[in-house]
């Protein structure tokens, strides 16, 4: 996947002038996370702009810029800086359009790696999305394959919204076929990636990798799940979700980040209210545990979703 | 008179500007200055038209004041009486391609970048006719064709905005720069330090204007700042700043003229702070319960738009009948904003989601 | 509600030397929404602390000095200013004890006034409680009556956690009995603010007054609802809620905030997790729309929830 | 020699700051001091432990270089090689009631405080009987009866806890202070502004100290920063500030002591920029694509305990065989916290939910 993000945005900045990206150590070290390797020899320091640690500032300049005519693509390190620029971004960035009566447009591009499970402690694993999304103005969207990652990242950036695009730090190692010629994926479609009889799961980002490895155990004892693909979380499209619901009757929904005021509350949400008459058992939720993440690699562990919590989510509403 | 100094031009280097009046001197000044800055060498139709606009802006100010009170603007309110000169005198010292960013008490600016009277009350009344659509109120005015970029109610929000807006110009390779104003009391939160300091790592073009009216709501600026000089925080940026008499129209005008210069001789980011007083409360419904009668009568004395006025008189031979006109013509013009705001129509609830996302 | 959380403030300050309030124009100004009207007086400058306009620091110094012994009472000017300080919130105050395994202490309260519907724009009227409540660490709460907020700030200055304190801005008018006696209210307990056979309606703060009136509205149609005022978002004692949700087989949740991932999400998925067998119809919530908040007067009032919308959500579900 | 001219007791004055050496000066001195900053009115013995803790600390921060390899520590790991002279100089000044608070390079701090090797190595593997209960891990360090309140991994984000706990000691009428160290990188966030302001405004008892390691990650401190030199930043806030060579011991002792008494004195809060060198990469798995082979040799030769090590054989008659003997102790005690920690327990899964809430 990364290799994905990476051509994704050396493609963009090749096709539009107005692409730049900016962000802490994305130029002369080559992005925190290697996504930016080799971008600032190649297109040089006026587009490829190291920051200081200054998110308030990435935040609200890359924001401006937008507002100015260019594209900015704007990395927070991760996206637990984000919380540093969530005035600039929720109420900035996500706001100009509609509060200037569209007279402003904020074509900004935030993106963010995220996510636990690398001992990094309490303040830096978090998976806070829901928080970007509970708001109006801003698309939030956080894909799960290369395929995905690249096509939407290229949307993303075509966009004339502003965009939170949420990686999972975990998945940059994911591999998967992406196509040599140009292809988008659209910012606001969900997607299947497992087609299934008996039971629905809903997931996103790295909820896809835990559900489709806990995919593979249930198969092996006959139990068939479809896995619906969010791709994005806001706007929200549960089609796919909500048409999968009315063949399985049941339905559980893995998460990455905290289960409580999570991501899955507002799907099991929706479908109790779109498809009440279809619902056969609880819908369950897997999702982080309720406590900050700890350092010590077992406690961590113990704390995240897992194939084995989602295979025993689903046995449970069979 | 310690206003003679300023005659000559605005100095080049940041050590000069010590020999500038003090922030403090401006403040204590015993009489305003009447022709400051290289005043002869404006002509006496622009000085009308400042007079003009600032006139414009009080009259404004004064309505809204009333329409407030007649419970045809809700929210908050902030008014810019006292502070007209700087709005005026800077906002006529740019150039073609720059732009203008500022806080919440923005009615000035929008005027002053010439948005029409009728359009900006009916904002402030919430109308479907308003500058932005009734969406934003008085704290969020925007004229874009007139690169006004708005007005932003969370202080300090917009700076990183105008340093972005600068950032796009220089990327295009324009000659365009940004008037980014902003409060004494913005002047302490982390988004004016991240980014005056990027605004210099990028260099940058932007002019960082900060209105120096004393007081962040009810508190003063020494209570709420390790330094009371707000141009002094500058040298933390390494960043050319200036003391500017905001009550002069016509120092406003020279030292924004210079700072933009500079800007565009590519010597980066600049800072003035411009002396001036808030002669009303914060917003509507201030107690007022923190600064003394005596203080805002004083300031009074300083009015810029009598400041302006006694210039024109006493220099440019100007006659009150002159004068008056100009202020009929301005009664009418507000008149007819009223009405125009008055008349026009509520925004359709069917609207509530246009304009969320460009792509809905 | 002003005087109520006026005096519960005083008299915590009066019975604790180490109890001190700073904020933004809370002592010479007497407080923005006047809480805090004569502190200064009486308290003197050093325990009622006017700040600079500087959240980031109001957050983090509130915690420093709260973990160093003192029980700081930090106010935000309006809830939309925290989103300035969220990084001091949520990844300091709220992880400061977890984080350093229970050797550190945060005994700080956050106050923040918030809500919507009064022309102050799409940056300053955010409710914006979820976003807070989702996070493990902080103690979440927002009371809705006099007798509540009284109570229940003096257990937040009590308490030795973290406690975000979400004041509704319209409710300080609201009235209410106040016993003279000193009184605590548990920080983690829901509430019966109404009884009824019908239908349960869940919820908080400012949806309290607007469901109550619903609920006469519905009375005089024979409809009798029972109301459960959460009065905590986390930690969410849902036990009352589910004890009437029992009883009465409907629910609505009322909440003035955003509806996508709001507080009504969590709770329409935890009443179907732990109470499927007696869901008789689709739980229905009432939110916020999905709109940044415009000035307008009325476009505003249109997106807030208001008694006529619990009405019709009550029909809905019967 | 740039040195004997600090051989006097530091200036008390700001003003007087610019004739001290400057960071540039610093930077560049051919030959780092040996003795500089009244360092003969410090027993020998005090410079025996220093050199003792020096050590501890580097040869600490080895060793976790190894078990970070050896895969038992994970995270990120960041080292205090290079930096040692800082934490044990500085917090070698510290009186009974002042505080330590810093970032995630946090090993130097809690061993100099006195935190023991065991626990501190055995939070680095996550171990129960860690520091932190293995629940913070390298970057949150802490020992709160030594008064070191931890390391925390938000650049920024412990500056305004700093003043926080500056805040409690002024109001609670002690006289206590805060050591509260950064580095150069987090100088530009918005933390630091208001935090500095706010102890500035409130007169807290502080003393900010910048641990200027010329990197914050890749990014060289003039690439990040409008001002390359750190003090500088502190004149926006009114505060008084020196440059102290990061590399002397001495020179860090004698300017916290000074800090300090202004502080006690009632003088507010003060700035120190200590000059030094982060020797390792930022973080374990850095590329160090940076910065060239010929600069890290360079600074080798101001190696913080190569500077002690010539003061203390060359002017307190100090034997090699006293310092190996040091060594050798300070192996001896690495070998058995490495020991403890490798035997120490993980915590229990039931633990998860422990330390939530104080009031579960
Ligand atoms: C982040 C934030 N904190 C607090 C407020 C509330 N507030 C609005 S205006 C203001 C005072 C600002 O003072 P100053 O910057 O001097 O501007 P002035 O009102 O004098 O023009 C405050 C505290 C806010 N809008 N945003
Ligand atoms: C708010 C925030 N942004 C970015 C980071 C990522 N990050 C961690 S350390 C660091 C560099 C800090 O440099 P400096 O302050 O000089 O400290 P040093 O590592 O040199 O000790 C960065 C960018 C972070 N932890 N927090
Ligand atoms: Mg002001
Ligand atoms: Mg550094």
């Amino acid at each position: 996947m990364r290799q994905a993000l990476s051509d994704a945005l050396r493609e963009e900045m090749l096709r539009d002038e107005n692409v730049f990206i900016m962000g802490e150590e994305i130029g002369v070290w080559g992005g925190t996370y290697a996504v930016t390797r080799g971008f600032y020899d190649e297109f040089g320091e006026r587009r490829v702009r190291d920051t200081p640690i200054s998110e308030m500032a990435i935040g609200g300049a890359a924001a401006g810029a937008a507002m100015n005519g260019l594209r900015p693509v704007a990395e927070f390190m991760t996206i637990n800086f984000a919380f540093v620029a969530f005035d600039a971004i929720i109420n900035h960035a996500a706001k100009v359009h509609y509060m200037f009566n569209g007279n402003i447009k904020c074509p900004v591009v935030f993106r963010a790696p995220g996510g636990g499970g690398r001992q990094l402690g309490a303040t830096h694993s978090h998976t806070p999305d829901v928080i970007f999304a509970h708001f109006p103005g801003l698309r939030v969207v956080s894909p799960a394959t290369p395929y995905d990652a690249k096509g939407m990242l290229k949307s993303a950036i075509r966009s004339d919204d502003p965009v939170m695009f949420i990686e999972h730090a975990t998945l940059y190692q994911e591999r998967g076929e992406v196509p040599e010629e140009e292809y988008l994926v659209p910012l606001d479609k969900s997607d299947k990636k497992r087609d299934g009889s008996d039971v629905t799961i809903v997931t996103y980002a790295q909820g896809l990798p835990v559900s489709m490895e806990a995919a593979d155990k249930l198969s092996k004892e006959g139990i068939e799940v479809e896995i619906i693909d969010l791709r994005s979380l806001q706007p929200l499209d549960l089609s796919l979700a909500l048409e999968s619901f009315k063949k399985t009757n049941k339905a559980v929904v893995v998460e990455e980040g905290h289960g409580t005021y999570g991501i899955g509350a507002e799907i099991v949400a929706q479908i109790q209210e779109h498809a009440f008459d279809y619902l056969d058992a609880p819908i369950k939720r897997v999702a982080q545990k309720q406590a900050p993440l700890p350092y010590a690699r077992e406690l961590e562990q113990s704390a995240l979703i897992n194939p084995d919590r989602v295979v025993a989510a689903v046995k449970e509403v069979l | 008179m310690a206003t003679t100094k300023k005659k000559k031009a605005a100095p080049k280097t940041k050590k000069a500007a010590s020999k500038e009046l003090t922030a403090e001197e401006i403040r204590h000044a015993d009489e305003r200055e009447v022709g400051v800055g290289r005043a002869g060498d404006i002509p006496r139709e622009n000085l009308m038209d400042w007079y003009r606009q600032m006139v414009l802006i009080r009259k404004f100010e004064q309505s809204c004041s009333e329409q407030y009170q007649l419970g045809k603007i809700g929210g908050f309110l902030h008014l810019y009486i006292g502070q007209e000169a700087i709005a005026v005198g800077s906002i006529a010292a740019r150039g073609a391609n720059d732009h203008v960013i500022t806080a919440y008490r923005d009615h000035g600016h929008a005027l002053a970048v010439g948005s029409e009277t009728g359009p900006v009350m009916a904002e402030l009344m919430g109308k479907v006719t308003g500058v932005s659509g009734g969406r934003g109120g008085s704290m969020h005015l925007c004229d874009v064709p007139r690169r006004f970029w708005g007005g932003y109610a969370v202080v300090g929000g917009h700076v990183p905005l105008g340093a972005g807006i600068a950032l796009a110009e220089q990327y295009k390779g324009t000659d365009g720069a940004v008037l980014c104003y902003m409060g004494d009391g913005s002047t302490n939160i982390g988004y004016f330090h991240e980014s005056l300091n990027l605004a210099k790592v990028w260099n940058l073009p932007v002019v960082w204007i900060v209105e120096n009216n004393q007081y962040g709501m009810g508190t003063a600026v020494d209570r709420a700042s390790a330094t009371p000089e707000m141009v002094t925080k500058a040298s933390g940026y390494d960043m050319e700043a200036h003391v500017v008499d905001g009550m002069s129209v016509c120092d406003v005008y020279w030292k924004t003229t210079d700072a933009l210069k500079r800007v565009r001789a590519g010597e980066g980011p600049q800072f003035l702070e411009m002396i001036t007083y808030r002669f009303e409360g914060h917003s509507m419904g201030d107690p007022l319960r923190y600064r003394s009668k005596e203080e805002v009568v004083k300031w009074r004395d300083d009015d810029p738009i009598g400041v302006i006025e006694r210039r024109l008189i006493e220099q440019e031979n100007c006659t009150q009948e002159e004068l008056d006109a100009i202020d009929d013509q301005v009664e009418v013009e507000m008149a007819a904003a009223v009405k125009f705001a008055d008349e026009s129509p509520e925004p359709g609830l069917d609207t509530l989601y246009d304009h969320i996302f460009v792509e809905n």
